[in-house]
């Protein structure tokens, strides 16, 4: 009805149990609140939206910041940064079956071998995780393996461990018939990775022309994941709304996952969703210089710009 | 006496389907073995369906065509055929044109490898015979529109067959260069036995060549009149040139011009 | 006497003459066939439905979903065609370029031969930065992977022109254009429509590949969408639709093919 | 009086005959002009170099990363030209099978155009499972993905053999077979060989999208390695190194094209 | 007196190189405009080659072919030529191939669409003229050799050039069309003042229609002897009958019984 300013933002992936703070945002209205108009694309991995963003092909975006971290060392004035963290615990992790030998403990993965698909954010972060767990990997076989095979070689023991996110790796492990008790989840986080995981980013010379817009449009997704915290069944619902192909049960344990593990962390909830640690994220920046070489000397406010969040009273998820 | 070699029965021969264009209709023609036939008529007749018939690249719709003793329902692997297009394989050099019926004839093609050189000599003195000697490397597009005949001819005549239908082998031929050929054709019916149809717009080659001329009447096509040539063989070119060659070659001539207008 | 004959012939006739014209049902049977088949295989070798459904299982897939499936089907067609319509002008264009001149072919030949060696999949996020993702980039990935089968048979039916029937045009001052046009792409026309049989093909796997990685619809989002959830019975309903695509428009192109090169199909003993 | 004008002649003939002949440098002046309008286009639009990286970047990568370049690019070569191999056998037998029998055309050509519309990545996990990871997927899947091609040229090429050259081996007794190899195989020559050239660069992208998917080497892994490092020019590197690779086997099969179709290629006014 | 329309002046003509075939060499010859020139020689002489040479379908290595004033250099446009292979276009039917040259030819192609009525009717006229009345519809491949010759001859004569070049027009048919043509062709000569060059092996057929008959040596083709025919125009069949007519042809015949030996 009224003028609503256009935003064009690209997700990290298809429209899953986890997106459902930007289609609760949506359903919900809170985006025509702020006078906004949000068109969200599809996207191909947490890693291409970085260059979708920063070419300003689409004004926001939702991606991995460790790989933004890359892409700044690679030239710090490109038009792009994160504005708000989304997975505060990234969701990396290695999958295992206790079957096979692997536990919780990442030395079980020692004499193994890891099923890994090279564009995999998690295993990007291997020689990081390598380090700060102090595992031995001379014996550790490394294979190769594309996301389609990914689930089926670990549920075939073709592989003993597989990388990926947690909450995809789990389910469809369990879609392939492997058993609740059999699957093992080594999330890197616990294990001494100080790494953030996907955030919100913004095209900077479009936040610089439209700064009431991107302060809309975080009040709006604050509101739309604290929702999808408080109600999981709802936030499933628009999901399956936007993907009419999924199933309702599975969406909402994957949100229920990713609320766990990754949005309403233990930080979150003390000090309210969407900023981060500016200290932890210099850590983080010198753990990637193991994990994946960062060559210049970058900080966290080349990276991270906390200027357009709400007040942090307005981020508290209940 | 025997059976003939080739026998045509009441045959009726229409191309593409019912509506299509009859080509011949109520055709009957007998060919005895070791006979040398002629086949004269106004263009588009039918001769050429004549010899696709007896071939049996054609089978017709009505009527019988049988070749040594056999109805024919598929093609026949007694003929050589020297057709009226010279459809020689542009890949293929001329030499190795003239070598592809032995690569298929049942008689030849198990023996080609053994006797490869053999053969090739034989090629290359039939390709002396008709004058082409020394092209046998050359591809058939390097060669004149007569020169591609007569290596036509030499495909035809390669793997001696006891049938030898000829379709215009001589068409593009200047005088000198028919008559010798006339002189070769002459004496490998004498000395082979080898029975022969030729189709050819010239009576004084067919009156010269032939024991039998059967004269075709316009389209649809059928024999209006066989003649029996009476002059003995040996024959030699200056039989041209007596009085009783010029009466039947006349004679011929008033008569395809009646066929002309008989359907 | 000539009476007897007469019904002899006219039982006979429609008996000899008209046996079941097996044809039409063939694509029918080879289909049916395949099925069983696959039905059959995958009962014996026991593979996890996950990496191979049976058909039984994928038709299931394709009635429980079927508004979604006909809704990206119908995108997938859309960007499909239109990519394909541009890669026939296109392919036809480079064709003439490339049979017209030997320094454009002996140039530019190799370079496309480079370029279509090359996944066009990772042409693609290049492609979404210009053009964002969404109906564009598909149909230019269907186009840039499909035009090349059309520019080699086009080319390589120009380069193969009889000089003798060159010379007909030739003779009555004919510029190279007039050869082309009235020889050139009426003789490979036969070809031409091989290649279109390829570049259709191509075209599907083109608009797929990009609505893979860019698209919020189209059976390459479907599909992936599908694919991340492990839903492979409703990845192969994707995969049965675009065949069933595939010869949609190979129907249509046969049919036109039937249509203008009559004249090519003549021989006797060949299948045709 | 005759020696003043022979002169004249002598001079004047290798001036006129003999112009500098272009046509071997021609790949190599479209190469470059290529790169030159690539790199001019990438400074002006000032795109990063992580989306598109200039030629001079990849260049840069390629020396830097030559031992791993190397490598994998000799791995992709082996697969791709094992599949191309299997395509090309399977290919010409597929086609011969096709246009031997009117039923298994209509049978078997849609089934094949269906099969064809896929995207090839989607079956990469079917072979990974039966076969593992590695060599065996990557060689299937380059077969699958250009046999294609090939069947089709083929089969035209049977379909279209004119009656009149047919009848010459008819009238011998020759059967099916021999016609097919005796005329209907050379006959589609130059299309075989334009099959050709489609065919291995499909070949090329179906080893890669295998690699991609499941190989510990090959260009496909490199560059789906390098894509997860935002390794870009290496990407790109890779994709030059497909692109060289292809255009060596274009090299290799038009060289041998030339050596058996120059029956073909006698058009005095065409390119070829 | 007015310069010719075709001068060929010490013309060397070699196929496929420095080592390939030698066709003509030192070949000289005058057309003047209007006049009906016959050439006669041995097969494979370089007859078709010098048809191409006049054409500007062959540009020879040494020595000049000017045609309307010209230096050839490149096929040229007035000239309406039949090849000795009818080499119609198979996927265009018979009346459409003829049409052809009205859709090349500068003069006629923008006429062509809004006079096309009038072009189809012309087209049917000929085909009537040699006898293929009805025959427009059918393919080229559906016609007899001699018919696909005679439409051959209809595509030479449709778009009226200035200069008619025939590679042996009537090879293919039988004596009576043939006769007919030939006063077909005369008429044309006599009527429209058009220049025509004939290659043929019928000396007859030379003497009957031509006013000069260039008589040309084996390969490598030259041309030895110019013969005049005295005969008066117009020239009725019965000329054929008188002796003069049969001195000349036997003459002829004799010149080119040598001209097969000499190079
Ligand atoms: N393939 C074909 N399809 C349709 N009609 C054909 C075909 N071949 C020949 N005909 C027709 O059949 C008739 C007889 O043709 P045929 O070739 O037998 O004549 P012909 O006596 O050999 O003539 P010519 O002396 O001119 O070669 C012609 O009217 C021709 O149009
Ligand atoms: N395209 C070609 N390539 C190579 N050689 C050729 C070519 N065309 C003709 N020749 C050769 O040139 C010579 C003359 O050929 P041409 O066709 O002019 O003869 P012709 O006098 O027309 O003979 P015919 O009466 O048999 O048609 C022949 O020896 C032939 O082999
Ligand atoms: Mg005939
Ligand atoms: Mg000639």
């Amino acid at each position: 009805a009224q003028d609503l300013t256009p935003v064009r933002f690209t997700l990290d992936w298809r429209i899953e149990g986890p997106a459902a703070g930007f289609m609760l945002a949506e359903a919900n209205g809170y985006f025509e609140e702020e006078g906004l108009d949000v068109t969200f694309d599809v996207g191909n991995g947490s890693v291409e939206v970085i260059p979708r963003v920063a070419t300003g092909a689409y004004d926001m975006g939702f991606g991995d910041i460790n790989s933004l971290i890359k892409f700044l060392d690679e030239d710090v004035d490109q038009p792009i940064k994160a504005i708000m963290m989304v997975y505060e615990t990234p969701t990396f992790s290695v999958v295992g079956r206790r079957s096979l030998g692997v536990t919780e403990d990442p030395a079980s993965l020692e004499g193994k071998t890891l099923g890994a698909p090279p564009p995999d954010g998690a295993f990007a972060q291997w020689p990081a995780f390598v380090e700060a767990s102090g595992i031995d990997t001379t014996d550790i076989t490394i294979e190769s393996i594309g996301f389609p095979v990914r689930e089926p070689m670990l549920a075939q023991g073709d592989v003993d461990t597989v990388f990926g996110f947690a909450f995809s790796v789990i389910l469809n492990l369990k879609a392939q018939g492997v058993a609740d008790d059999d699957i093992v989840p080594i999330m890197m986080a616990d294990h001494g990775l100080a790494l953030y995981g996907n955030s919100i980013m913004v095209n900077t010379d479009f936040a610089e022309a439209n700064p009431e817009v991107v302060e809309g449009m975080l009040r709006a997704l604050t509101k739309g994941f604290a929702d999808a915290v408080a109600d999981p069944a709802a936030g499933a619902a628009a999901v399956v709304a936007a993907n009419d192909i999924l199933d309702v049960a599975i969406e909402t344990e994957r949100l229920e996952m990713a609320n766990a593990m990754n949005i309403n962390t233990s930080y979150v909830q003390e000090n309210g969703f969407g900023g981060v640690d500016m200290n932890r994220l210099d850590a983080a920046i010198e753990q990637l210089g193991t994990s994946i070489g960062i060559s210049s000397d970058i900080s966290a406010a080349d990276v991270f710009d906390d200027s357009f969040l709400p007040p942090a009273e307005e981020r508290m998820l209940q | 006496m025997t059976k003939p070699l080739v026998a045509i029965d009441q045959v009726d021969m229409r191309y593409g389907g019912p509506d299509g264009t009859l080509a011949v209709a109520g055709l009957n023609m007998v060919v005895e073995k070791g006979e040398f036939a002629a086949v004269v008529g106004p263009s588009g007749c039918g001769k050429s369906t004549l010899m696709k018939l007896v071939t049996g690249l054609h089978i017709p719709q009505s009527g019988l065509v049988t070749v040594a003793g056999t109805h024919v329902t598929k093609p026949v692997s007694i003929v050589g055929m020297a057709f009226q297009n010279p459809t020689m394989l542009p890949w293929r050099t001329t030499l190795d044109n003239i070598l592809l019926p032995l690569e298929i004839v049942e008689r030849h093609r198990h023996r080609l490898r053994r006797h490869k050189a053999e053969y090739v000599a034989k090629a290359e003195a039939l390709l002396d015979t008709v004058g082409l000697k020394g092209f046998g490397s050359k591809f058939p597009w390097q060669l004149s529109g007569g020169m591609q005949q007569r290596a036509n001819l030499c495909r035809a005549l390669i793997h001696e067959p006891e049938l030898l239908m000829l379709d215009e082998p001589f068409g593009a031929l200047d005088a000198f260069t028919r008559e010798e050929l006339w002189q070769v054709i002459r004496d490998l019916h004498a000395a082979q036995g080898v029975t022969i149809v030729l189709v050819t717009h010239d009576l004084r080659e067919a009156a010269f060549l032939a024991d039998t001329i059967h004269v075709m009447s316009a389209r649809p096509g059928r024999v209006l009149n066989v003649h029996r040539v009476p002059f003995a063989r040996p024959r030699q070119l200056e039989l041209m040139y007596e009085p009783a060659f010029n009466d039947l070659v006349h004679s011929l001539r008033a008569e395809i011009a009646d066929a002309r207008a008989v359907a | 006497m000539t009476d007897s004959p007469a019904p002899t012939v006219a039982v006979s006739t429609p008996i000899a003459r008209k046996p079941i014209n097996w044809l039409p049902f063939m694509p029918w049977i080879y289909t049916i066939a395949l099925f069983a088949i696959w039905e059959l295989g995958v009962q014996l070798s026991g593979l996890p439905h996950t990496i191979l459904p049976a058909p039984s299982r994928v038709f299931q897939a394709i009635i429980q979903y079927w508004p979604a499936i006909q809704r990206h089907s119908i995108q997938t067609l859309y960007t499909t065609s239109l990519g394909f319509i541009l890669a026939v002008v296109g392919g036809l264009a480079l064709g003439l370029l490339v049979g017209w001149s030997r320094t454009i072919y002996a140039g530019l030949y190799p370079i496309m031969v480079g370029f279509n060696a090359i996944p066009k999949v990772a042409l693609v996020p290049i492609l979404v930065i210009w053009f964002g993702i969404g109906t564009v980039p598909a149909v230019l990935t269907a186009f840039l992977i499909a035009f090349f089968p059309i520019v080699v048979n086009v080319a390589t039916g120009l380069a193969t022109i009889e000089p003798e029937t060159e010379d007909v045009l030739r003779a009555l001052g004919a510029k190279k254009m007039d050869i082309m046009l009235k020889v050139g792409i009426p003789r490979s026309m036969p070809y031409f429509f091989g290649s279109l049989k390829v570049a259709i093909t191509l075209a599907f796997v083109g608009s797929v590949i990009s609505e893979t990685v860019a698209a919020n619809s189209g059976l390459g989002y479907m599909m992936s969408a599908a694919q991340s959830q492990f839903n492979v019975p409703l990845v192969f309903a994707g995969l049965v639709m675009l065949a069933v695509e595939g010869i949609v428009m190979y129907a249509l192109m046969a049919w036109i093919e039937k249509r203008t090169t009559g004249w090519a199909h003549r021989s006797t003993t060949m299948a045709g």
